[in-house]
């Protein structure tokens, strides 16, 4: 056998004082780290295959495991870092392209750790969300101003398809084949009980979750999985997925094994064969294709409902969303280079894209110098961590945000970011029967709403300090924001003053 | 309501137990020969062990009476049932009237009548607390026991004077132990087992004739003994019912409620007849679950609400010197063997249904083999290899499994 | 160096009073500074101003510019500006009374003026949309140049300065209006500039304003897609325009302008107490104008061409009392002030947050 | 009557439930001191394993309790709906063993006695141990 080259990345310490040999870790590992030796009536464990996903030290009774990092150590390169050279060795074993899993996890600057928010003081009243209305709820869609009045003085004005959210925050894209189905039921289920929407993701939707449709954006991207007239009928609102955050420029690719009996007929592809979405749409190479799409679709669903443009955030972003503002689509998401992924090419998913906060910020400008902000409502993701991150998102100028990797942490996932190997121990990004069956909507989907309403909590209290009673008045409110330690160029970009001003 | 129980044990338990589960305040009188608070007669051979004090021997608390509104009359024997009067006939004359009257007498140890019998020194039966109070005063450490009968009561009795290391020898007719309930097979590994701990046995002979100390045995052999043990069975108490005109067969016959031929008397426990579910037949099923059982539905009708005694099989669970066995239903049918060591497994197939099993030393879990028999599961519904792997619900369909563990009935 | 109006936004409390004779009698200035004086410690002497309504009964039909010059320069750049797009009738200095608290006071010119029929045509605009671009773009282009005051027979007076001083500082016991409003100022970081006193006003539309609204940057930079241009970063002006944009753009009655800027809360919309219709309108509103809810606290007299409307935002954060005696309604921060105006009213009560009262002139 | 219930749709056969239901019976102040030095305390709840489904058993506190009727020593009794073991009076017959047709009750080898389900009521837990130690609902105690 040839020399391995590549070290087991973690450690697991096992405190033989407290480990009572119950074999929960054994049982519980996918991947296949911990055993019992009969021989020595003691577990042992193999290293090389741990991926540090928590799951044996979360179900430990007795606290006796940890998981740390190995400590073995090359010699110290601040250039040739280990993680850099433990690729180049799986690469020269390998020959092949490097995959990761969920978002972005170089230390890139995190915009919304360098804004801070305001508050009233003296000069107006902050506002006890616990005494008085503090709204959340939110439309998503085209506003169009125009309204007369008839002879008998009554408002004759016109409705567009909208989305209403009770919260500011959505599901965003995950498909059933990336994540289990009872992830997805958990999204659809906290969705319905929040009053917000979650997102099929490419892959279809499953025939059990139709009853949630009234929650549920139907996503077409560029492999068209389990796109048909009744899956269109049955959502909110149509999403066409021209990017995302985590792989700007790809498609994506589910491995011919995770096609199972289920995921085959939710994506009307044959049982075991790869599902590979392209990297562009193959009918949109221009944005006056987009436009035909985006017409086609809602003709499609009789003009009921409101359409969702996905792209990722990449440079010329603003001019892009210019561009879709006045194709006709009525809400445009936004993802940041952060946004998780199932898998993805490593280089693609840590080099490509920009922050979403930077994003953001020249996308709601740039739409309100062109006067049509209101024809489009702009939804951000892409690494929106907490409710500070939303409120200040909002006041940045979106109309909501998509969450995903918190909602997969609120499920459990500790980002051990191996989605790609299809063994997720906490049953999520998996298909295998027996760890699927480990995500329990029952108790998933309740930590999910615990989630979004402890957010929300939060959101009331943020705008009740700021004297803001309702979310609308945060929109695009930038003077609520200070920028701290960014430079001119970077507070230029966000449009905000830097803190003291 | 004037309630009558004649008899002290499980079956009349089981009598008052019914009764009180549909009438808390009828009258209940007890009638009892012994001069005992209710004690298990199982257990007889763990208090000759040590192993159960005489506080433990008790089969109810000692405020059970009391609790239950029982007036109970011990060393009092019933001599007739007079159905005319309803009353009950003591032997010292005095009459009990009752409106409903229970028989639960049991059974007695047969004697056979052998040569020289009336020679032994120290002869005992194996069914009382009384016998075996006697017998813990006599014995001592190596004497002499020379046990009649290979089956329950001799086995029990051999285990529990082992305790007093005991020299034990266990003389039957058959050529092989515990027949009643073991295949040879499982006989012979539970007389090795048996016979590893001490006790000797001489099987397919019996006694030609006693001397005081000795009993020479047909086979030509002669066995000392300081002590006899007489257990080669036992005969049902029937002769109040039968006197009184009642139906009485091997034991008293009863209907499902328990009600004899006799109008307004009720019978149950070892003195009856019951049906085998199992194998279809009437036995009489000496087995404390079914005894209580029985007293606990006549219980029930005596006080008035209709209640059916279904589903009874022979079952028996039972260990001697640490080796367990728990068997149940019939041995006619197609056989399912496993072997190793001194664990023995027979599943007994007829008719689709599993219909008895044999279990020794590894008994976990057997009740899941008697409820398919009680409850005649298709064997059909179930997966064999499971089923023949071990007891587990794992081997039936979810949706049974769901009404039984979840409580969700579809 | 503290940065004036347009250069920072400047949080200020304050008070305001107002009322209106709904037949059009015209009444004295002297009685609107009366019921200011009497509110003195609700402003702190960086600003006050007044609103007259049917002042200039003689030049009813000419758009009047009240306008602020820094210098001759900008007067005579703006004087250009005026006269390439308007047909000036009459112009001279506004009269004012030298008053000791009054100081550093600008050039305060008045203008009556007609639009230029050939350039009103021009512009493809209507008339009031062609003169508030104007009014825009002088304030917005002119350095130095101010126009405060641009409707028809009606007139704004402000200053740096405690309200009542300038009160007498303009002379208003020399002018007589169907309706007048004032504002008294309390800022917080102001040096004090005279444009930056309230009220603010485009046309005919004036607001005077006590709060200090959290929205304002939401709405600023809505409005600002809608040709508005909000170079005092006040929040009179940002509900100005809001109010201009929905009122006379957009063509939407004031009542329903209220339900927009001060929108019923979603509780109430869903309370069952709205018809189905109206419940409907609500959430369109809701959905539609998000961007123009205002928040915060605010009390505003918004004045216009027949009438005057007062709202309160709908927490009603803000003191505001309303009363009526005959055919006249008073408005103001406290009921003081209305007693100094009428001692003995026939109602006064307290309007709810976000219920307006709007009275206009009987036909 | 609150019973334990379990869903074999969320069962994961990771057998905690046996080892906390082990040790709260056990007397020991926490899981490690109960088995500490190898000692193998006894569950009341039992795990069947099987390729896609698991699923824990324990007493049902069923209404016919067949055990509690055939038991020869009088160690098992009712008490308000719980069927509870007096362990000082169990002989180790098995006849419960015999009777129960969920298969629930326990033979404790070791002393030869058998153990069974209380749903906690006679130890200090409160509410079923197994019912609080399992990661995924899969164990619920309620009314059914």
């Amino acid at each position: 056998m040839a020399i391995n080259y590549l070290n087991p990345l973690f450690e697991v310490v096992r405190n033989p004082d407290r480990c009572i040999k119950c074999r929960v870790c054994e049982r519980q590992c996918a991947n296949e780290v911990h055993h019992y030796d009969p021989d020595l009536d003691r577990m042992v464990a193999d290293e090389t295959s741990c991926v540090d996903c928590q799951r044996c030290v979360t179900l430990c009774p007795t606290r006796a495991l940890k998981i740390r990092p190995n400590e073995n150590q090359f010699r110290e390169n601040g250039n040739w870092s280990q993680q850099i050279m433990d690729e180049v060795y799986k690469q020269a074993g390998s020959g092949g392209v490097l995959l990761s899993a969920m978002g972005n996890p170089r230390e890139y600057p995190v915009y919304w750790d360098k804004i801070l928010l305001n508050a009233s003081q003296v000069t107006n009243p902050p506002i006890d969300p616990l005494r008085e209305p503090m709204e959340t709820k939110t439309f998503l869609g085209k506003k169009d101003q125009s309204i007369h009045y008839d002879e008998n003085g009554k408002a004759v004005y016109e409705k567009n398809p909208y989305l209403e959210l009770d919260v500011p925050i959505m599901f965003s894209a995950m498909s059933f084949g990336s994540i289990s189905k009872n992830a997805h039921e958990t999204l659809a289920r906290a969705a319905q009980e929040l009053g917000t929407y979650y997102n099929t993701g490419e892959g279809g939707l499953h025939k059990d979750f139709y009853k949630y449709g009234a929650n549920t954006i139907c996503q077409v991207a560029s492999g068209r999985f389990g796109v048909f007239k009744e899956y269109l009928d049955t959502g909110a609102a149509i999403e066409i997925k021209m990017g995302q955050g985590a792989k700007p420029g790809i498609g994506g690719h589910l491995p011919g094994m995770k096609i199972n009996e289920e995921i085959s007929k939710t994506r009307m592809i044959p049982k075991g064969t790869d599902a590979i979405s392209p990297a562009p749409h193959h009918d949109i190479y221009s944005i006056e294709d987009l436009r035909q799409l985006v017409l086609s679709l809602k003709e499609a669903t009789n003009w009921e409902k409101p359409v969702i443009v996905k792209i990722a955030a990449v440079h010329n972003v603003a001019a892009i969303a210019s561009g879709i503002a006045r194709s006709g689509a009525d809400i445009i998401a936004i993802d940041g280079y952060r946004g998780g992924t199932g898998a993805a090419p490593t280089r693609i998913r840590d080099n490509v894209g920009i922050p979403i906060e930077l994003a953001l910020a020249s996308v709601d400008q740039r739409l309100r110098d062109e006067g049509i902000r209101n024809n489009i409502s702009v939804v951000v993701g892409g690494s929106v961590r907490c409710s500070a991150d939303v409120v200040k998102a909002v006041a940045l100028g979106a109309d909501a945000v998509y969450i995903a990797t918190a909602a997969l942490l609120a499920m459990g996932c500790h980002l051990c970011r191996s989605c790609n190997t299809g063994k997720c121990n906490w049953g999520i990004a998996t298909q295998r029967a027996d760890l699927v069956k480990r995500l329990n909507p029952d108790i998933a989907y309740k930590r999910l709403v615990n989630l979004v309403h402890a957010w929300d909590h939060e959101i009331k209290e943020m705008m009740g300090g700021m004297g803001i009673n309702s979310i609308e008045s945060l929109r695009g409110n930038r003077l609520m924001l200070r920028g701290i330690g960014l430079t001119q160029k970077e507070l230029d970009i966000l449009g905000i003053m830097h803190a003291g001003e | 309501m004037n309630y009558v129980i004649i008899g002290n044990a499980a079956a009349a338990v089981g009598t008052i137990e019914g009764i009180r589960e549909v009438d808390k305040t009828g009258k209940i009188t007890v009638i009892s020969e012994e001069n005992y608070h209710t004690y298990s007669r199982p257990l007889i051979s763990y208090w000759l062990m040590g192993k159960v004090t005489d506080k433990n021997i008790y089969y109810r608390s000692p405020d059970f009476y009391e609790k239950n509104g029982v007036e109970t009359m011990f060393g009092c024997r019933a001599v007739k049932i007079d159905t005319a009067s309803k009353s009950v006939v003591l032997s010292d004359g005095n009459t009990i009237p009752y409106d409903k009257l229970m028989v639960a007498t049991g059974s007695k140890p047969f004697v056979p009548p052998m040569n020289g019998m009336e020679k032994i020194a120290s002869c005992h039966t194996f069914m009382s607390y009384d016998s075996v109070k006697a017998i813990r005063s006599e014995i001592t450490e190596g004497s002499k026991v020379l046990i009649i009968g290979a089956g329950l009561i001799g086995l029990k009795a051999a285990e529990a004077l082992n305790e007093y290391k005991a020299d034990i020898t266990v003389v039957d007719m058959a050529d092989r132990i515990l027949p009643s309930i073991l295949d040879v097979r499982a006989g012979s590994i539970m007389q090795k087992h048996i016979e590893s701990k001490g006790t000797k046995f001489i099987l397919g002979t019996s006694v030609d004739e006693f001397s005081e100390h000795s009993a020479k045995l047909k086979n030509g052999a002669t066995v000392d003994f300081d002590m006899v043990i007489i257990a080669v069975g036992v005969r049902p108490n029937t002769e109040l019912v039968a006197d009184a005109g009642g139906k009485v067969e091997r034991g008293i016959i009863c209907d499902l409620t328990q009600k004899t031929s006799l109008d307004d008397v009720y019978a149950a426990g070892d003195c009856t007849v019951s049906h085998d579910a199992s194998s279809d037949t009437d036995k009489i099923l000496a087995l404390l679950p079914n005894a209580y059982m029985q007293g606990e539905v006549a219980g029930r009708n005596m006080a008035g609400v209709e209640t059916r005694y279904v589903n009874a099989i022979p079952m028996n669970a039972i260990g001697f010197f640490g080796l367990h066995i728990i068997t149940a239903g019939s041995y006619d049918g197609e056989e399912y063997v496993e072997e190793n060591g001194n664990n023995y497994k027979k599943l007994v197939f007829k008719d689709g249904l599993l219909k008895g099993y044999i279990l020794m030393g590894d008994v976990k879990r057997a009740g899941i083999y008697t409820s398919m028999i009680k409850e005649r599961i298709d064997l059909k519904d179930v997966d064999m290899e499971m089923l023949k792997d071990r007891p587990q619900m794992m081997m039936f369909g979810k949706a049974r499994r769901e009404e039984k563990l979840g409580g969700i009935f579809r | 160096m503290l940065k004036k109006e347009g250069e920072t936004r400047i949080p200020a409390g304050c008070a305001i009073s107002g009322f209106i004779n709904r037949s059009g009698r015209r009444t004295n200035g002297s009685v609107i500074v009366n019921s200011i004086a009497c509110m003195h410690d609700r402003s702190n002497g960086l600003g006050g101003g007044y609103a007259g309504y049917g002042i200039y009964p003689e030049y009813k039909d000419q758009y009047a510019f009240h306008v602020f010059y820094d210098s001759n320069e900008a007067r005579i750049k703006t004087e250009a500006f005026i006269d390439r797009h308007f047909d000036v009738i009459n112009l001279s200095r506004i009269p004012t009374r030298k008053h000791p608290n009054i100081t550093d006071e600008p050039l305060i010119w008045r203008y009556f003026v007609n639009p230029l029929p050939t350039k009103l045509q021009e512009s493809q605009l209507d008339e009031r949309t062609y003169v508030a671009r104007c009014v825009i773009k002088i304030n917005d282009k002119i350095d130095g140049a101010y126009v405060f005051s641009s409707g028809k027979n009606m007139g704004v007076f402000k200053a740096v300065g405690y309200p009542e001083d300038v009160g007498e500082f303009y002379r208003l016991d020399e002018y007589d209006g169907w309706a007048w409003t004032v504002h008294g100022r309390y800022p917080t970081n102001t040096p004090g500039w005279w444009g930056g006193a309230h009220p603010f006003a485009l046309l005919d539309y004036t607001i005077v304003h006590n709060g200090e609204i959290s929205s304002y940057d939401a709405n600023r930079r809505f409005i600002e897609m809608f040709g508005y241009k909000c170079n005092l970063l006040t929040d009179t002006e940002v509900i100005t325009y809001i109010i201009d944009y929905l009122n006379r753009r957009l063509g939407m009655p004031l009542e329903d302008v209220a339900k927009v800027i001060a929108a019923p809360f979603w509780s109430e919309i869903d309370s069952g107490r709205f018809s189905p219709e109206e419940v409907e309108k609500l959430r369109h509103f809701r959905n539609v104008y998000s961007s123009l809810l205002i928040t915060g606290p605010f009390s505003i007299i918004l004045g216009f061409n027949n009438g005057i409307m007062a709202l309160n935002d709908r927490l009603k954060l803000r003191s505001m009392v309303a009363a009526e005696k005959g055919d006249t309604v008073y408005v103001s921060s406290e009921e003081c002030s209305i007693r100094t105006m009428s001692p003995d009213v026939d109602r006064i009560w307290s309007p709810r947050g976000g219920e307006p009262i709007i009275v206009t002139l009987d036909k | 009557m609150k019973k334990v219930y379990v869903n074999e749709d969320w069962c994961l056969g990771c057998h905690l439930c046996e080892f906390t239901c082990a040790a709260a019976n056990s007397g020991a102040p926490d899981m490690i001191k109960a088995f500490a030095g190898g000692k193998k305390p006894v569950a009341r709840i039992q795990i069947e394993e099987g390729s896609a489904v698991n699923f824990a058993v324990q007493c049902r506190h069923c209404e016919l309790h067949p055990c509690v009727k055939g038991c020869i020593s009088g160690a098992l009794s009712v008490k308000d709906g719980v069927i509870v073991c007096d362990e000082e009076r169990c002989v180790g017959c098995y006849t419960c063993v015999l009777s129960c047709p969920y298969g629930a009750i326990v033979i404790d080898g070791a002393g030869h006695k058998i153990r069974k389900c209380d749903l906690c009521t006679q130890n200090s837990q409160g509410e079923p141990a197994c019912v609080k130690a399992c990661p995924n609902n899969a164990i619920v105690f309620e009314e059914r």
